[in-house]
């Protein structure tokens, strides 16, 4: 039992890894988003899981805020903008989708190898959680530098906020972790709301940032 | 109380002078107060330090506030080579408040100049009491801060603000450099104060870094080729008092600076200590006289000259540190006298010459020779003080900058016996340079005095020059007199100088004073003598008898008459010669060792009437191969991260990344 | 402790907090201008209190010991002074009409919460209330820099918040780690996020975890703290938004980031195994330094040209602490202190200055010490402060920093130097510039309120010659707490 | 007593180079003249210019000031006071530690200081070029000159001149090579400062090529006078200093017999009948140099003067 506890837990954590890779090789947009609803529905689940393990109700209040805003508000207020606003539909990546899966299987490996230092000392769940939490931040970051889109970057940075999430879920007894999701969540919001709304729109025509970033000031 | 206290008493009312005068700078008067004062307080200092000299022979007394830093405190101690230098600083800064009594009438914005003036005078004083390194770098940045200030008195004229920002960027160099130094004086326990530095052993790697260091950073606030760069610009731009303080004054505490640390602070020198002194003082000399004679700025003149004579005290200093590592420390005392005298002697002629520049300046509103001329004839007093200053500075007997230079000289003959084959060269070489630079400094007054004062006026304003008011000619006769008395009682300053020399070498000169008929012998009678007294009156005996036997016996007649000039009568004044056609000779000869000539002259064909130009560019050579460089370094280094100020959001947020990766990955190797 | 005692810790918490909504509230410029200035005073004097009356135990949540007090003084009181420069400057934005009157009644809000949040990190005990702390006054940094609402600003604003964004994130996952290393030893829930268990028990944590914590830490309070290269925000932010948030910007924020970057670093020295965090913060110290000295050159806007040296003076802080011992502790807690002093003195200088010639070009500011004497010499005495001339206090620190270089990594003083040099250069070059030459632009006389800048100035002066004993014994138990 | 004769003697040397002066000026010119074959004036010539100039009316240039009338005086007061401390029949002399060789080059260089300055100060365009030419000279001729100063000091240990034309005296110094450099360096030099062919032609008033000239050429009367007499003056230092230091032969010591004094007169007598005539030969079987070559001229004195010093640094080692 304890046995296939921790590996239900794993093979969460491992998927999420996986999924971030496949938003690593997307290439169009609106794909993107249902992937990235995917994501967050294994994070919902994840924590749902580590919830049950760690006999830590508060933690279902942060799988349930994956589960809805993640999954279904984000995706759906995404596609939106991306339809009124008009965007494209294909991402233009910076590298090439082949090297970008390249670097990203090298930050896994340098995430594992980083990890592997840590002594047993630590629970062997949070260990591995730890590795794969990391991995998904790594893999968040390589996605915002590597899209040109904002809509991509927004995506990224979700991802990454991810990978935190699985980590203080995977924290056993961490305090405050439904704030913080909580938090983040309104940080994410701001963010959506900031290219939808925050008045970006009035005054770039697109929210690709290289847009944003003719008015950059003065010297 | 002891002298210190009553001392940093008399910089406190400095300090106290420069805050009230900032209250008061509404006041008509305030100008006057505040110079009287300044005057009033360098004096009583001066005073103070004179009866500290003879009384007690200069014993040392320390001081400590409760200033600086905490667990330090700050350290102020009144030795015999404190006592020396604060006499300088102190009769410069009399003798120039005096002179801004007059001079500083005219000033257009006093309020930039009175509260600076006060407090560059306190910061000079203080750091030569200051006894640990943190009072004694804080007051010497200080000092360059209130000089800067006074650079930048015309603020409106681009070159000033130019000259001044580059003075300043240097000043700081020299303060960090200096920083350096002591920090590795300081050694890993951080003890500051020059009594734990005085005690401590070093390694000759760390003394020798030491040594570098302390050359440049006390030899960029002197003016050593090739960290001169600034003085020539900053000197000539404040106010002609201002910069008589800077370059008679303000350079010696440089050399204080240099002397403190490498003859008290350092212990026991290497052999080739002596030789780089020597080299950059000999480059100094020669290189500092060259530039000067190529001016026609007199200011500027007089400041490039400062740099040759940097150079001299330098050469004694180099000299002094050569026997000091051979043991031969007769010769050592000898050398250091002459670069301390020279240090006198400098400020007492260089503060007078720019006293006289400043008054030309004052009657005609120029500084540019090319517009100068015949000044002897409105401005008497002015001219002949003037013309003191030159003769001593050209180091002609009977004044005192010969007796410094033949002093140098001496302790040069003196160095055949040292061991090293590196200053067996070195030093006949140096000595070659020093006398060059002695003919050179010679023509470089002909040429100042002469094109200003002598010849026929070449503009409206030196024809309508006047002569100026008393307090500047006080000051300039009085120092005139300094200048004579010091060349033909050198005896009395040599043996003012045996504490200094007893404190930093342990040995001193022979006590002049009881030799008869005051001449000084510095090493036996055999070798050499010299008497000043006896030369003078000679001179003037002789001079006067032939003056006397001629009207008397011969004839007294004299007719004036237009000038002959070989049958070319009525010519133009602009027909004289020109500073700079008057440097044409030695241009032609030096010039292209020193500068980038280049030399242009667009000759008209026959038949065509506009006239002929002849334009020479001169490019400093130092400033091309070693300054240049470095602002462009700077300047290709802010240009290419420049770049990162106008990248995408993205490549910031790569950024980021990149160095978490890396620190990553280091996480991941590090054993 | 009673619930009806006076609470100094508390106090600085609760007075911004509660005087936030009011002041979101309360219409009219002239009212919450002088509220604000009053519950900041009332910050300080609560703050002050902290000197004399006994400290409280430190609890679950609040703390207080010789470290924070330090930054919590400092905050509170360039809090009150910004607040009473605030008062006339925003004053003239409303008559020039630069900013509308709801904005206003906002600004001053967010002020309000900008204090309670630095306040928070400074007294949090518990790690994850310190990461709220920051990330409160990075969000309202960000509204506020947005505040004019013109491209420029809302550009700085968004790259602000996105890469504070990160920033927060990274701290995050940096503070998890610091859990998951407690939490096998001191046991899960809120005992393995507090400072004072923390510390007791560090030595038997997992070194690695820790090794990983500070690098997330480092990144992300060093994006807070604008150490290169994390600092893009940083010179957008102050150059675009009100003068007087730059002035907090410089003045505080930057020394919240630093000082949580500090608690890190006494947790990490504390423990044997891990990797001493001094050469990683050395190096981003001196990155910071040299990269921000080059940077300085090539700028045209005079607020970001100051932002840039508040990079280059991160970076000699952190430098300073990444050295470590008693001597470069003092001086980087010194140096803190009179940078913060020094640069939000030049903030005022600048904001007035700014509105008086209606631009922040550098091009188009000249000679103000000809036409505006007071404002002028002001600027130049901050600006010469801040370059490290004597008398001022940053030329002590600047001293404590390079000899102790020298005692303890020699050949890192040559860079250091080297840097301080350039830096000294293009900030003395702009100076000229600015304060001298022949006068351009508008010579209107301007009702400047000059006293938080002069305040500023002379005690920074004061500090330069004279550090009363009490202050330095204070000064050194904090620098050997520091390690 | 002693002191009264010391006095005497130093008062003899004083007026014997007076008296002296314009009779070598003579030599030279008359021994020049009949080399060329002419007649050329009489030896006494000198003399009665110095006489005549002095008795007639000075006409002055209207706007000379005081310091072009006090500079004649000054220079010949240097120029002597500089002769007289040269040993010329007797070393040692009473006032002889006044100023050793340094300081007698140094008066030189006071009184060419001035005759610069005079030439500057009418403000003509000849004065000019005289004072500028003449600077130049003197700027390589100088140190030149202290660098033979130099050589021969080492050598004798001291730069006293009457410690070093004892020592020189002495049997034990033998050929030297630094000695020899030094007194070809010392000839050239000596040329230049006289004004003498190559350097400079005293007798020429062509405009383009004059420097000694140039500079006096506003002068007249007794002021002209005074500054020929310096130049005499002058010209009897070189070559005493030549004959003292490279031929000290028969030079009285510190405190001597009259008899001793009268034959130290006699061989100085005889050095000065060499040299004069040594000098009028040279002259004229050389050709004057371009101004401009001058400095190659004297730059080749200072080389040799360095290298006889550096010799010296070096060989003291061996």
């Amino acid at each position: 039992m304890e046995r296939l506890v921790f590996d239900i837990a794993h093979s969460l954590a491992g998927g999420l890894v996986l999924v971030s890779f496949m938003m690593l090789y997307q290439d169009r947009l609106s794909a993107l988003i249902n992937i990235f609803a995917v994501q967050a529905v294994l994070l919902a689940l994840s924590v749902a899981w580590q919830a049950y393990m760690q006999q830590a109700p508060h933690l279902y209040i942060t799988a349930a805020i994956a589960l809805v805003f993640k999954a279904i508000v984000i995706p759906v207020a995404l596609h939106r903008i991306i339809k009124q606003l008009g965007i494209h539909r294909e991402i233009e990546p910076v590298v090439g989708i082949g090297s970008t899966m390249f670097i990203g299987i090298g930050l896994v490996a340098l995430s594992m190898v980083v990890m592997m230092r840590v002594t047993g000392q630590a629970a062997p769940v949070a260990r591995e959680d730890l590795a794969f939490a990391l991995s998904v931040i790594l893999l968040g970051m390589l996605m915002m530098v590597t899209r040109r889109n904002a809509v991509g970057q927004v995506i990224g940075f979700m991802s990454l906020e991810n990978g935190l999430v699985l980590a203080a879920t995977g924290a056993k007894g961490m305090p405050l972790v439904v704030e913080i999701s909580v938090a983040f969540s309104v940080l994410i919001a701001f963010i959506v709301i900031g290219i939808f709304l925050f008045r970006i729109r009035e005054r770039f025509d697109t929210v690709d940032l290289s847009a944003l970033d003719r008015h950059r000031g003065g010297q | 109380m002891t002298a210190v206290a009553m001392l940093m008493w008399v910089v406190a009312a400095l300090l106290a002078t420069a805050v009230l005068s900032v209250a008061f700078s509404r006041t008509a008067a305030v100008s006057h107060w505040v110079y009287s004062t300044c005057a009033v307080l360098c004096a009583s200092a001066l005073g103070l330090l004179l009866v500290h000299l003879l009384g007690s022979g200069a014993s040392t007394s320390g001081l400590t506030l409760p200033l600086g830093l905490p667990w330090l405190g700050a350290h102020f101690r009144l030795d015999a080579l404190a006592t020396f230098f604060l006499i300088v600083v102190n009769l410069g800064g009399a003798a120039s408040s005096v002179y801004a009594l007059g001079y500083g009438r005219h000033e257009s914005a006093p309020h930039r100049v009175l509260p600076f003036y006060a407090a560059f005078l306190a910061g000079m004083n203080l750091v030569v009491l200051a006894d640990d390194a943190f009072a004694f770098l804080l007051c010497w940045e200080f000092m360059s801060l209130t000089s800067w200030a006074l650079v930048m008195t015309q603020h409106r004229e681009h070159e000033n603000t130019r000259a001044a920002y580059i003075y300043l960027v240097m000043a700081s160099f020299g303060t960090l450099t200096l920083l350096l130094a002591f920090g590795l004086l300081a050694g890993p326990d951080g003890h500051y104060g020059f009594a734990a530095m005085r005690s401590a052993v070093h390694t000759p790697a760390v003394s020798a870094l030491v040594l570098v260091l302390v050359l440049l950073g006390a030899g960029s606030k002197a003016g050593l080729v090739p960290l001169h760069v600034w003085l020539p610009l900053a000197h000539p731009a404040a106010p002609s008092h201002v910069s008589a303080l800077m370059s008679g004054v303000m350079t010696k505490v440089a050399v204080y600076g240099s002397v403190r640390i490498i003859f008290d602070l350092l212990g026991e020198p290497a052999w080739w200590w002596g030789m780089l002194v020597l080299f950059l003082g000999g480059i100094s000399t020669v290189l500092g006289v060259i530039y000067a004679l190529m001016q026609h700025d007199l200011k500027r003149l007089l400041a490039y000259h400062t740099v040759e004579n940097i150079g001299i005290i330098y050469i004694g200093l180099g000299l002094a540190l050569a026997f000091q590592t051979n043991a031969m420390s007769g010769a050592a005392t000898l050398a250091l006298t002459a670069a301390l005298f020279h240090v006198f002697n400098h400020s007492l002629f260089k503060s007078l010459l720019f006293f006289g520049a400043g008054a030309v300046l004052t009657a005609t509103g120029q500084r540019d020779m090319e517009q100068l001329g015949g000044l002897i004839h409105r401005m008497p007093y002015t001219s002949f003080a003037f013309l003191v200053g030159c003769v001593a500075i050209s180091a002609l007997p009977p004044l005192n900058g010969f007796v410094s230079e033949w002093l140098t000289f001496q302790a040069i003959l003196q160095s055949t016996d040292l061991p090293q084959w590196g200053l067996k060269i070195m030093v006949p070489a140096v000595g070659g340079l020093l006398a060059l630079s002695a003919a050179l400094a010679a023509a470089c007054f002909v040429k100042a005095f002469g094109v200003t004062f002598l010849g026929r006026p070449r503009s409206a304003a030196a024809m309508q020059a006047h002569e100026v008011d008393r307090y500047s000619l006080a000051t300039m006769l009085g120092f005139s007199l300094l200048c004579l008395l010091a060349g033909i009682l050198p005896g009395l300053v040599i043996d003012a100088l045996a504490p200094v020399t007893m404190s930093l070498i342990g040995a001193r000169m022979p006590v002049q004073s009881s030799i008869p008929w005051l001449s000084i012998i510095p090493i036996t009678a055999g070798r050499s003598s010299y008497n000043g007294l006896l030369v003078f009156a000679f001179i003037a005996m002789s001079g006067a008898l032939a003056a006397y036997v001629i009207h008397r016996f011969a004839s007294r007649a004299l007719r004036r008459a237009p000038a002959w000039d070989c049958g070319f009568p009525d010519a133009d004044p602009a027909t004289q010669y020109t500073a700079g056609s008057f440097a044409q000779p030695i241009r032609r000869v030096f010039g292209e060792l020193a500068f980038r000539l280049r030399e242009q002259l667009d000759l008209p064909a026959p038949g065509d009437i506009r006239p002929a130009r002849f334009v020479a560019t001169l490019g400093d050579r130092i400033w091309e191969l070693m300054y240049l460089p470095v602002v462009g370094a700077v300047q290709f280094g802010a240009e290419q991260l420049n770049r990162v100020q106008f990248l995408t959001i993205r490549r910031y947020l790569n950024l980021v990344f990149l160095t978490l990766i890396t620190l990553l990955l280091v996480l991941a190797i590090w054993p | 402790m009673g619930v009806w005692t006076f609470n100094p810790v508390l106090t600085v918490v609760l007075i911004p907090l509660l005087t936030a909504p009011v002041l979101a509230l309360l219409p009219g410029y002239k009212l919450s201008a002088r509220i604000n200035v009053l519950a900041a005073l009332a910050t300080l004097l609560a703050a002050s209190s902290l000197f004399f009356i006994e400290r409280p135990l430190p609890g679950n949540y609040l703390l207080v010991d010789d470290l924070n007090i330090v930054f919590i003084v400092l905050n509170t009181f360039v809090a009150f002074t910004t607040s009473v420069f605030s008062a006339s400057y925003i004053g003239h934005e409303l008559e020039t009409g630069k900013l509308a009157a709801p904005y206003l009644r906002f600004y001053h809000a967010m002020y309000q919460v900008l204090a309670f949040a630095m306040n928070l990190a400074f007294v949090a005990n518990n790690l994850g209330l310190m990461w709220v702390g920051v990330e409160v006054a990075t969000l309202t940094t960000v509204l506020m820099v947005g505040i004019y609402r013109t491209p420029a600003a809302l550009e700085a604003a968004w790259k602000y918040f996105i890469l504070g964004s990160v920033g927060i994130a990274l701290a995050l996952f940096g503070t998890i780690l610091v859990y998951m290393a407690a939490q096998p030893v001191v046991g899960e829930g809120n005992n393995a996020m507090l400072w004072t268990v923390l510390m007791q028990n560090v030595a038997t944590f997992d070194p690695a975890l820790l090794n990983l914590a500070f690098v997330f830490l480092l990144l992300g309070y060093g994006t807070k703290m604008g150490l290169a290269p994390l600092h893009a925000w940083l010179p957008d932010a102050h150059a675009e938004g009100p003068t007087p948030i730059s002035a907090v910007l410089s003045g505080l924020l930057l020394n919240v980031a630093l000082y949580a970057l500090l608690r890190y670093k006494l947790l990490l020295a504390a423990s044997p195994g891990a990797l001493a965090p001094g050469p990683l913060m050395m190096i981003m110290g001196l990155v910071s330094l040299v990269f921000a000295a080059f940077m300085l050159y090539r700028r045209r806007d005079i607020k970001r040209l100051f932002a840039y040296s508040s990079i280059e003076h991160m970076g000699i802080i952190t430098f300073a602490f990444g050295i470590g011992g008693a001597l470069a502790n003092f001086a980087g807690l010194l140096h803190m202190v009179m940078h913060s002093l020094t640069k939000s003195a030049i903030f005022f200088a600048v904001g007035h200055i700014a509105q008086i010639k209606g631009t922040q070009k550098i091009a188009d500011i000249r000679g103000l010490t000809q036409t505006h004497p007071v404002l002028g010499w002001g600027l130049v005495g901050g600006v010469l402060a801040i370059a490290g001339m004597p008398p001022m206090g940053i030329f002590m620190s600047e001293f404590l920093v390079v000899s102790s270089t020298i005692a303890h990594a020699p050949w890192l003083a040559l860079p250091l130097v080297l840097g301080l040099l350039v830096a000294f250069g293009a900030l003395l070059l702009r100076l000229t510039e600015l304060a001298f030459g022949e006068p351009s632009g508008s010579t209107a006389a301007v009702k400047a309120s000059v006293l938080p800048l002069y305040a500023h100035l002379a005690l920074v002066l004061i500090a330069g010659l004279y550090l009363p004993p009490a202050l330095v014994l204070w000064f050194q138990h904090v620098a050997a707490m520091l390690g | 007593m002693a002191l009264i004769y010391a006095l005497m003697v130093q008062a003899m040397q004083m007026v014997l180079v007076l008296a002296l002066a314009p009779l070598l000026t003579g030599l030279v010119r008359k021994t020049k003249s009949r080399l060329l074959r002419r007649q050329g004036p009489p030896l006494l010539q000198p003399y009665r210019d110095l006489l005549r100039l002095s008795r007639k009316e000075v006409v002055l240039a209207d706007n000379a000031s005081w310091l072009f009338r006090v500079a004649p005086y000054l220079i010949f007061a240097a120029t002597w006071v500089a002769a007289s401390l040269v040993p010329t029949f007797a070393a040692g002399l009473m006032f002889n530690w006044a100023a050793d060789l340094i300081a007698i080059i140094a008066l030189l260089g006071s009184a060419r200081f001035f005759l610069a300055l005079s030439g500057m100060d009418i403000g003509t365009s000849f004065g000019g070029i005289g004072s500028s030419r003449e600077v130049m000279i003197a700027s390589l001729a100088e140190p030149a000159m202290l660098m033979i100063v130099f050589t021969v000091a080492l050598i004798a240990g001291s730069t006293q001149l009457s410690t070093v034309s004892a020592f020189l005296a002495g049997a034990d110094v033998g050929m030297r090579i630094s000695l020899a450099l030094a007194l070809v360096a010392l000839i050239m030099v000596a040329l230049a400062e006289n004004a003498r062919i190559p350097v400079d032609n005293p007798t020429s008033h062509l405009e383009l090529t004059m420097v000694h000239e140039a500079m006096v050429l506003e002068y007249s009367g007794r002021h002209l006078a005074m500054i020929e007499f310096g130049g005499s003056l002058k010209l009897l230092l070189y070559v005493s200093l030549i004959a003292s230091v490279f031929v000290p032969w028969g030079i009285a010591g510190g405190v001597a017999t009259p008899i001793e004094y009268a034959f130290g007169i006699l061989t100085y007598l005889l050095k000065l009948t060499l040299f004069g005539l040594l000098l009028a030969l040279f002259e004229t079987v050389i050709a004057k140099m371009r101004v401009f070559r001058v400095s190659q001229f004297l730059g080749a004195a200072l080389m040799l003067g360095l290298l006889g010093t550096l010799l010296l640094f070096v060989s003291r080692s061996l």
